[in-house]
C-alpha cells in the first residue's frame, strides 16, 4: 500500500509554484482577527512525490479501462475517448456561468438541443437538466408533483408508492421531498403485486415510483395496466429511468404513461463514473407539469437563446445552469449515434444479458424468468449451506480479474448478486467471464474456506470494516502529527 | 456512424443461436406487453451519427459563441471562480483507472480512490478547521441545504436563520430543498457588510435549528462571528458557516470561529469555470455529528495482514442500506471532482495556496483602489475588509457598464440589480483573483474610467 | 520561479553536512581545475523564470502567429498530411508509464513497451508487405538514408540509384548522410510520372549498391515497378522503396513489388503536423537483412517460467556494443512515437484504414478534377494515377496563388518553383485528404477559380 | 502477461470509424496492378479493446513517474507536466512544415530563441535545433568537422580520437561520417592519459572527442591542458555534452575551448524519454564553424524570421526544419527555470550524485576519487566471486522497487553499475535506495544463488535472451495466422 499524502509530507517541501505574491503582504495589512491562526496542515511535497503518489494509487483501482465490470444497475459501460474532449473545449471549459446569455449562445444552443433529443427520446414534452445526479432528478420530480398538487390546491395527497425492490435513493428522496412512503410488497415473480397496488392506492397518493425496467432486470409484464390503475387514482406517475440503457430508441417512457421520468446520464450517456461522481439526472415531464421545472429555464426565441425564471418553478435545485460539462457529453454521444447507433446501443444491451444470462444457467438460481432486460439478478443464498455470502463470491470474481456484480440489492432477492454486461463487452469477455463465474460457483462449493480467504490477488486482502465503523477514523492522523 | 458495439456479424449470429432468437428485433419481446400502439418512436431528430471529426467540429463551433475566459477577461467571481489550474492536475485526474471506475464498494479493487478520498476529506477538515468531512456533495448550495437538513434533523427544529450575506441563489436552493419541511427561513440582515450582531441576537431562540453565516460573503466581505458560536449553543441551535476554501487558506476558518458544520463550493480547489458545472460540494463537521451527517465517508482500517487500507464506512446512514430513513437521498456524487480538488491542493501544498489566496486579495485590493479613484465610484461598505470580491457604487446603471466592457473583451463585476433587486441596480461585484496580471487590471481601469467619465 | 528541486532548506543542509561542505556552491570545487578564467557565465538572459500560466500565455501567443490546420484548411502535402486522428491516441500514448520509461533495457520492468514495439514492429512488416521492421528511425528522409547505407555496406559499392520521385529534400539528406562516404548518387529520372525504365535499365551496372523508388511518388504520381526487382537482383543490388504508410492501405506495397527494402514516413499514421516533428522513420526487410539493418528490434521469447515475453535482441548490431563497426548510430530514436502510431492503427484497424485512405483517394481526385475545369489549369502527368497528391500547371506563378489562398484561410498546394527550379514555377502540387469536406473542396476550388479567371 | 493484438483480433470487429469513404470506391476505379492484393493483416478490435489493451500494458512498464530511475548517463528526471502542454498547442501541433515562413512566425521565433539561449549556455555562437538526437547530434557535427577541413583544402584530416570510455554512438558517428577512429585508453583515474593523447594526436587528426564531464561522472583535472595540446595539433574539438545537466548554466563548453557541442533535450530539458525517443540534439558551434551548419537556417531580419539555406552548409540532416514539438519543451523550461532555476538544477544533480556517492560507499567499489560530477560509476566486479554480475544486482533492484542502475556502461569499468539520481529526487528517496542497495549487495554476497533468481516481482521473470537472438521472432507470427 502506498502511505498517504500526509505520511510523505516533508514539512518545507515545494510544489507547484503558482501565480500570486508572497503571504506576508496579507498578514501585514489584514486584522489580525480576521486572519487564520491555525497552521494549516496541507501536504508539503514536490510535483513529482505528487505524480507518483497519484498514478501509483491509480494501480490500485481498477475501471471499465482495464477490467470488465459487470456491476448491475451502474451501467458500466465504455465511455467513448472522444467525449473527454468536449469539456476540454475552452469556449465551455473556462466559460464563467454568470455571464449574461449573449456571452453563452453556444452553451444554451448545446442544452438546449440536449433538452430536444431527450424529450424526444424519453416521449416528454419539457426537459430539465439541472439535477446533478439521478436522485437529485428523483428529488426534482418530487417537489415538481408537491408543485402540481398545491397548485391544484389538493393538499391531502402525502403518500408516495415505491416497490420494495427499489433503488434505495426512491425512498429517500420521497422522504426529502416531505412524503411518507408506503412499500409495495412484490409479487412472486419480482414485480409489483396488482392488488397490493390497487389496495395501496387512494386519495392520499401523490406519486407511484417505479423502476422500468425493474431493478431485477424485468420488464413489468403488467405495466400498462399499473399505469391505468395509478392514473385513475389521480396520483402521478414517476419512472425511474437509470436504466435507460435498456430501452433508449427503443421505447418511450412518455408513451407508456408516465408524467415524471429522470434518467442518469452516467449510465448511459458518456460520462465514466468517475469513482462516484459527477453525474446529472435530467428530468422530463408531460406538458402539465412543466410550468413546475427548475429554474433557470432555457429559452428559444428566433435563432436567440436567453434563460427564465418562471413564477411557477420550484426554484433552483442547485447553483447555475447544471452540470454543463457533464451533460455535453451526453450531446455528443447521442449526437455521434445517431439514430441508428442509439436503437442498437439498446439492442445490444439486451442481447448480452440475455446471452450472459444464458450462459450462467445452471450456476446460481436467477430471480425471474424469460428474457431478461439488460441486466439479470442471480442469487447465491443457496450457498449459505456453505456459511458464504454473495460478498465471497465477489471478492473471488475480483481475484479471476474482473470487477464484481452488485451485490445485496436488490434487497428483495436474498444474497442478490446483480450483472449487467453492457453492450461495449465482446462475446469473448462473456465468455470467458462465464467460464470464470461457473467454476467459482463450483469452488465454492467444494472449497468454501478457500473463498472466505479471497480476494489474494488484489493490492490488500477485505479490510477489517467492522473496526472501520466502530470507532471511525476519516481524517488522517498524521495531519495532526505534522503540527 | 460509431456505436462502441464490439461484436462481429457471426458473434451476433453465434449468440442469437443460443438464445433461440431469430434476429436481434426478436429481443423488443421483451417489452412487447408494453409497447404502446403508438409504434416505435420516430427517431428522425437524431439523425444519422457523427464520426469524431465532424462532432468535434460541431462542439468547437458553439465554443466559440461562449465568451470564456479565453476571450474575456475575468473579473467576476460571485460563486465561480478564475484561478491558476497547474498542469499536472488533468493528467492525474484524467488516469482511466480513476475515471472509469464505479463508487469504491468493494475494497479491494479500489484502493486508489478510497485512499484519494480519505486524504481529500482530511485535506478539506483541515482547511476549514474541523474534525472531519465527508467525500463530496453535489455543489455548494446543495452542501448549504444539506447541512441546515442535518439541524434541523438533530434539533427538531423548525427555523432556520440565514445571513443575508449568503449568495442569494443558495437561499433559493435552500428553500428549494426545504419545501416539503415545516421549515421556516429567516434572513440576518448584513450590516455594513456583516451580520447584524442585534437582529441576530433577536431572532436566536428556542425555535432555531440553526444560523448560517458566509465568509467572505457574497458581497465580498469578511464576516466575523465572535461569539456567535456560544449564542446559538446556548439557544441549543448549531453554527454553520459557508466559506470559500481558497480564501480559508489565509481567513480565520469556520472551525476557529466555532461552528459546528462547514460547507462550501469546492470549484476554487482546482476546478475551471466549467460554465457552471460539475462543482464540488464540500461539507465539514465535528466528530459528534459523524452519524448525522450525508454522503459518503472512506475510513481508515486494516486488512487481513495488517496492512493500512481504506474502505467505504458508517454506510448505515445512507440511502441504500436506511432508505427514507437515510441522512438524505444521495448516491453519485463528485468524487472525481473531489479528488481533483485534492490533486490541486497537493501541488500548491500550504504555502503554494496562500500564496495564491494572497495574490487574489492583493490584486483585488489593487483593483479596488484604483477603481475608486474614479469619479462618482465608491465603495459599498467601505468599513469592512474584504477579501477578493467587492461591491462598487457607480454613476450609472450596472448593466451598461457591464455590457460596455463584454464588448472590450472584459467580463467585468456582476450587476447585482437582477440578482438583489432595483435598488442594486447601480452596484457591482467585482472580483480579482491570483491570475489577473497588472496590465489586465490597469486596462480595465481605463475602460471603466472612460466610460464613466467620458 | 520553478526548478522542480524537491529539497527542503534542511534536508540540503543535511546532505552538506555528511559531504562536509559549507554551501552547495562548493561543489563547484568539481570543476575548478577546468574553470574558464573568464569567470561564471553572465545569464542574465535567461530572465527571472515564468510559472505556468505565463509561460502558457507566451507560448499560446507564438501558436496564434502560426497559421496552423485551425486557421487554414490543408490542401497541402508534399511529405506532411492532414489526417484524421482519434481521440484515444493521446489517451492512451501520454500516460505517464510510457511518457517517462526510457529505452527498455530492462525487459522484466518494461514488458508493455517492448510488448507494443514488437506490435509496431509487426503492424510495419504488414502493412508494406516484408518479413521484419524495426522499432522505428528519426524520419523517414533518415530512413531512406539509412536504408541506402545498408545497401552499400551489404553490396560493398558506390553507385546509389534514386528515382526523381523520392522527395528532392528527402534525397539532399541522403546525400548529407553518404557524404563521408565514396559514393555517388544518382538521379533516374521519371517520364510522365513514372520512373524512366530506359534510363533505369541503363544505370543499373555492377558497381549499383540499390535503386530506391518512391510510390507514391513526390508528385503523387503512383509509380510501377514489374521487373525492376528482377533487374536489379540480376546486377546484384538491391531494391528499395519508399512508401507512404496510409496509401499503402489501398495500394501494392513494397513486399507485393519485390523489394528488399522498405521506408517510409510514418507521420500520416497518426502523427500531427507537428511543425515538421517529431515524425517517426519507418524500415522494413526481407529476413535475410535482419542482421544488416540498424535501429532497436524487440523479439518475442519466454521467461523462466514459459511465459511469453518481449527482450530488445540482436543488439550486438548496435552502437552500444559494436561502436564503430555498429550498423548505425542510432540509440535514441522515436519510441514513442511509434506507439503512436500503433495505437492509431489498432484503432482504425484495417477496415478503418482503407476506409481513411480511400477518403483520401476520393478527395484528392474530386479536388483534381474540379480545379481542372479552371480555364488554364491542366494536371501534369495525366497519363499517370495518382493517390491523394497531384502537380497541376497553372497560368501563372504559383507562389502568387499560394500566398492569395493563404489570405484566405486556405493552405493550397506546395509551388514547386523554390524546390525543383524555375521551370516548375507554374506548377503546384495539391493533396486533400480524408478529412476535406465537400464544402472546403467547392470554396478552395471557387476561389482559386475567381484569382485564376478575374 | 498480455496477449498481443493479433492474438486478441477477432475478424470483422471495428474500432474508431474514420472520415474517409468505403473503400470499393477506390477499387473500382483503381487499375488492378497499383491495388494492394494481399490483406491488410492489422488487428481487428472494438476502441474499448484498444483501450484496455494498452492501459494494461502501460502496467506492465515503470517510468519516472511510477518509480526511481537512477540509470547512469540517461538523466532520467521528473518532467514537468505542464511541458507535455506546449505541443498540444493548436498553432504548434497542427502546423504544416511546409508552409511559407509567413506563415510560421510564431514557431521560427520560438526556435531562434531556443537556439540564441542554448549559444549562451554553451558558449557557442551558433547553434542548429535541426538533429534529432545526441547521435544525430554527433553526425551533424563531425561532417561539419569535414566540411570544415575542405574548406581549407586540407584532406589528410582522416581520424577522430575517442577515450575509451565515451559513449558508443561517439566511435559508430564517426564511422558514419566516414572518418576512422582511434580510441584513447583511459589512465588509472579513469580520464583521459595526457601522454597517450600527446602521441595519438597528428596533422591526420581531425577531431578530439571528449565527454564532459566523462561518463565516469568525472571531470577530467587535465582538461584545459587537453584542450590546448589539441588546438596546437590543429585539430577540431568536440564536446558530448549529454551530461549537460551537470553543468547547465555553471559551465560553458565553448568558454573552455570546445569548437563543437552537442547535448541531448530528452535529458536535460524536459523531454520525457517516452521508451527510446523522441529526443532532439542540438549543436552548437564557434563562429568559424556556422557557415556549415546543417539547412535550413533560421535569419531575423528586424521583427521578421525566415528560413534560408547557405551554400556552405553540410545540407539537411533531416526532413523539415526540427522537432519542432521536442524544442518547444527545452524552450519552455528553461523559460520557466529562469537564471537562477538553470544553476540550481545543476548544483542540486551534482548534490543528490555525490550525496548518493557517499551514502553508497563501503558497498561496492567506486571507479574514480573525490567529488563526482552528476554520477558515479560502482564496480561490481568483486561479485564475480560469487558467479555474480552487475546485471544480476540490477534484478533484485528491479525487486526492491526501483528502475536499476546503468549496466555494462562505461565499458572501461568491469561490472560497471552507472547511477544517476538526477536533482528531481528528494533526499528521502535517496536515503531509501541507499540502504536497499546496501541489502542487496550484503544479499549478493550472502545469498547469491537467491539473487541469481531475480526479479520475482514483476510482471515476468528474466526473458531467454539467448534464444531471442537466436532465431528471432520479430513480427507476431499470429499476425500471419490470421491471414
Ligand atoms: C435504479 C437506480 N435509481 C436511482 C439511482 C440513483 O442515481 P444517482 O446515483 O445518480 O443519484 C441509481 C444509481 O445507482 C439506480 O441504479
Ligand atoms: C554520453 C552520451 N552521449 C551520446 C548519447 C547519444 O544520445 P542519443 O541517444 O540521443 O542519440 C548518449 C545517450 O544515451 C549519452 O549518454
Amino acid at each position: 500500500m502506498e502511505p498517504t499524502l500526509w505520511q510523505k509530507s516533508r514539512p518545507g517541501a515545494r510544489g507547484v509554484f503558482p501565480p500570486g505574491v508572497p503571504p506576508e503582504i496579507f498578514e501585514t495589512r489584514c486584522p489580525e482577527g480576521l486572519r487564520r491562526e491555525s497552521p494549516l496542515s496541507l501536504p508539503e511535497l514536490s510535483e513529482l512525490d505528487v505524480v507518483r503518489h497519484f498514478t501509483r494509487l491509480s494501480h490500485l483501482n481498477r475501471g471499465v479501462d482495464t477490467h470488465f465490470y459487470p456491476l448491475g444497475s451502474c451501467t458500466m459501460k465504455y465511455n467513448p475517448k472522444i467525449m473527454d474532449r468536449i469539456p476540454e473545449i475552452a469556449g465551455f471549459r473556462d466559460l464563467h456561468p454568470r455571464i449574461a446569455p449573449e456571452g453563452m449562445q453556444g452553451l444554451l444552443e448545446s442544452l438546449y438541443t440536449l433538452e430536444e433529443l431527450l424529450g424526444h427520446l424519453l416521449g416528454m414534452e419539457a426537459v430539465t437538466l439541472a439535477p446533478a445526479a439521478g436522485a437529485h432528478g428523483e428529488l426534482t420530480g418530487i417537489l415538481i408533483a408537491r408543485r402540481y398538487f398545491e397548485s391544484r390546491g389538493d393538499r391531502g395527497r402525502t403518500e408516495i408508492l415505491i416497490p420494495d425492490s427499489a433503488h434505495g435513493t426512491n425512498p429517500a428522496s420521497a422522504a426529502m421531498g416531505g412524503f411518507s412512503v408506503r412499500v409495495l410488497p412484490s409479487g412472486n415473480d419480482g414485480g409489483v403485486d396488482l392488488a397490493h397496488l390497487e389496495e395501496a392506492l387512494s386519495e392520499r397518493t401523490a406519486l407511484v415510483m417505479m423502476t422500468v425496467p425493474s431493478t431485477l432486470g424485468i420488464f413489468e409484464k403488467d405495466l400498462l395496466k399499473m399505469v391505468a390503475m395509478v392514473k385513475a387514482s389521480g396520483a402521478l406517475l414517476y419512472m425511474d429511468g437509470a436504466n435507460f440503457n435498456a430501452f433508449m430508441g427503443l421505447l418511450r417512457p412518455g408513451d407508456l404513461g408516465f408524467d415524471i421520468v429522470h434518467i442518469n446520464t452516467h449510465k448511459t450517456l458518456a460520462t465514466p463514473h468517475g469513482g462516484g461522481g459527477p453525474g446529472s439526472g435530467p428530468v422530463g415531464v408531460k406538458a402539465h407539469l412543466a410550468p413546475f421545472l427548475p429554474s433557470p429555464r432555457i429559452r428559444k426565441e428566433g435563432e436567440r437563446f436567453s434563460l427564465v425564471s418562471p413564477k411557477t418553478s420550484i426554484g433552483p435545485i442547485r447553483s447555475f445552469i447544471g452540470s454543463s460539462l457533464v451533460l455535453l457529453r451526453a450531446l455528443g454521444y447521442l449526437q455521434m449515434l445517431g439514430a441508428e447507433g442509439v436503437r442498437r446501443v439498446a439492442l445490444y444491451a439486451l442481447l448480452n444479458a440475455n446471452y450472459l444470462r444464458a450462459r450462467l444457467s445452471g450456476t446460481l438460481p436467477r430471480t425471474g424468468s424469460g428474457l431478461c432486460a439488460h441486466e439479470f439478478v442471480l442469487s447465491a443464498k443457496e450457498l449459505g449451506a456453505e456459511g458464504l455470502h454473495a460478498s465471497d463470491l465477489a471478492k473471488e470474481i475480483l481475484d479471476a480479474g474482473y470487477y464484481a456484480p452488485t451485490i445485496s440489492f436488490p434487497l428483495i432477492v436474498p444474497e442478490a448478486m446483480m450483472i449487467e454486461p453492457t453492450e461495449t463487452e465482446s462475446k469473448e469477455t462473456l465468455d470467458r467471464f462465464a467460464e470464470d463465474f461457473r467454476k467459482i460457483v463450483e469452488r465454492a462449493r467444494s472449497n468454501p474456506s478457500r473463498v472466505k480467504e479471497a480476494p489474494r490477488r488484489t493490492p490488500v486482502s477485505r479490510p477489517d470494516e467492522v473496526s472501520a465503523a466502530r470507532d471511525p477514523v476519516l481524517a488522517d492522523p498524521a495531519s495532526l502529527r505534522a503540527l | 456512424m460509431a456505436d462502441f458495439i464490439p461484436h462481429t456479424e457471426s458473434e451476433t449470429r453465434e449468440m442469437l443461436d443460443l438464445l433461440g432468437l431469430d434476429t436481434i428485433e426478436d429481443l423488443l419481446s421483451v417489452f412487447s406487453q408494453s409497447m404502446p400502439a403508438s409504434g416505435p418512436p420516430d427517431l428522425s431528430p437524431l439523425g444519422g451519427g457523427k464520426d469524431e471529426r465532424a462532432l468535434m467540429e460541431w462542439f468547437s463551433s458553439r465554443g466559440d459563441r461562449n465568451l470564456s475566459s479565453s476571450r474575456a477577461v475575468v473579473f467576476r467571481g460571485a460563486g465561480a471562480y478564475d484561478h491558476f489550474i497547474p498542469a499536472a492536475v488533468s493528467a492525474l485526474v484524467g488516469r482511466g483507472e480513476f475515471l472509469t471506475s464505479y463508487t469504491p464498494y468493494q475494497p479491494e479493487a479500489s484502493q486508489g480512490l478510497l485512499q484519494a478520498i480519505f486524504e481529500f476529506q482530511t485535506a478539506i477538515a483541515r482547511l476549514y478547521g474541523m474534525d472531519l468531512a465527508n467525500a463530496s456533495l453535489y455543489d455548494g448550495a446543495t452542501a448549504l441545504a444539506e447541512a441546515v437538513l442535518v439541524a434541523v434533523r438533530e434539533t427538531e427544529r423548525s427555523v432556520v436563520l440565514l445571513s443575508e450575506g449568503i449568495d442569494p441563489e443558495y437561499r433559493s436552493v435552500v428553500e428549494t430543498y426545504l419545501e416539503g419541511m415545516s421549515v421556516r427561513v429567516e434572513v440576518i440582515p448584513l450590516e455594513g457588510g456583516k451580520t447584524s450582531r442585534s437582529a441576530l441576537g433577536k431572532s436566536v431562540g428556542p425555535n432555531v435549528a440553526c444560523f448560517v453565516g458566509a465568509t467572505p460573503t457574497f458581497l465580498g466581505t469578511i464576516d466575523q462571528f465572535e461569539g456567535v458560536s456560544d449564542l446559538l449553543h446556548e439557544a441549543g441551535g448549531l453554527f454553520i458557516i459557508h466559506a470559500n476554501p481558497h480564501c480559508l487558506a489565509l481567513m480565520k476558518s469556520p472551525g476557529e470561529w466555532g461552528a459546528d458544520l462547514a460547507t462550501g463550493e469546492g470549484q476554487p480547489l482546482g476546478l475551471p469555470l466549467s460554465s457552471g458545472g460539475p462543482y464540488l460540494g464540500l461539507l465539514s463537521a465535528r466528530k459528534k455529528f459523524v452519524r448525522r451527517i450525508p454522503g459518503r465517508l472512506a475510513g481508515l482500517t486494516k486488512d487481513r495482514e495488517g496492512r493500512q487500507c481504506f474502505v467505504l464506512t458508517l454506510q448505515a446512514r445512507e440511502q441504500h442500506i436506511r432508505r427514507e430513513k437515510a441522512n438524505s437521498n444521495i448516491c453519485s456524487n463528485e468524487t472525481l471532482l473531489a479528488l481533483q480538488a485534492l490533486v490541486y491542493m497537493s501541488l500548491l501544498g500550504p504555502e503554494g495556496l496562500r500564496r495564491a489566496a494572497a495574490g487574489s486579495w492583493s490584486n483585488a485590493h489593487d483593483l479596488c483602489s484604483r477603481l475608486r479613484t474614479i469619479p462618482g465610484v465608491s465603495l459599498v461598505n467601505p468599513d469592512a475588509d474584504f477579501f477578493h470580491e467587492f461591491v462598487l457604487e457607480l454613476p450609472l446603471e450596472a448593466d451598461d457598464l457591464s455590457r460596455h466592457l463584454l464588448q472590450n473583451g472584459i467580463l467585468g463585476g456582476l450587476p447585482l440589480g437582477a440578482l438583489l433587486g432595483p435598488a442594486w441596480g447601480r452596484r457591482m461585484l467585482w472580483c480579482a483573483t491570483e491570475v489577473r496580471s497588472e496590465t489586465e487590471i490597469a486596462r480595465t481601469v481605463e475602460i471603466v474610467r472612460h466610460y464613466l467619465v467620458h
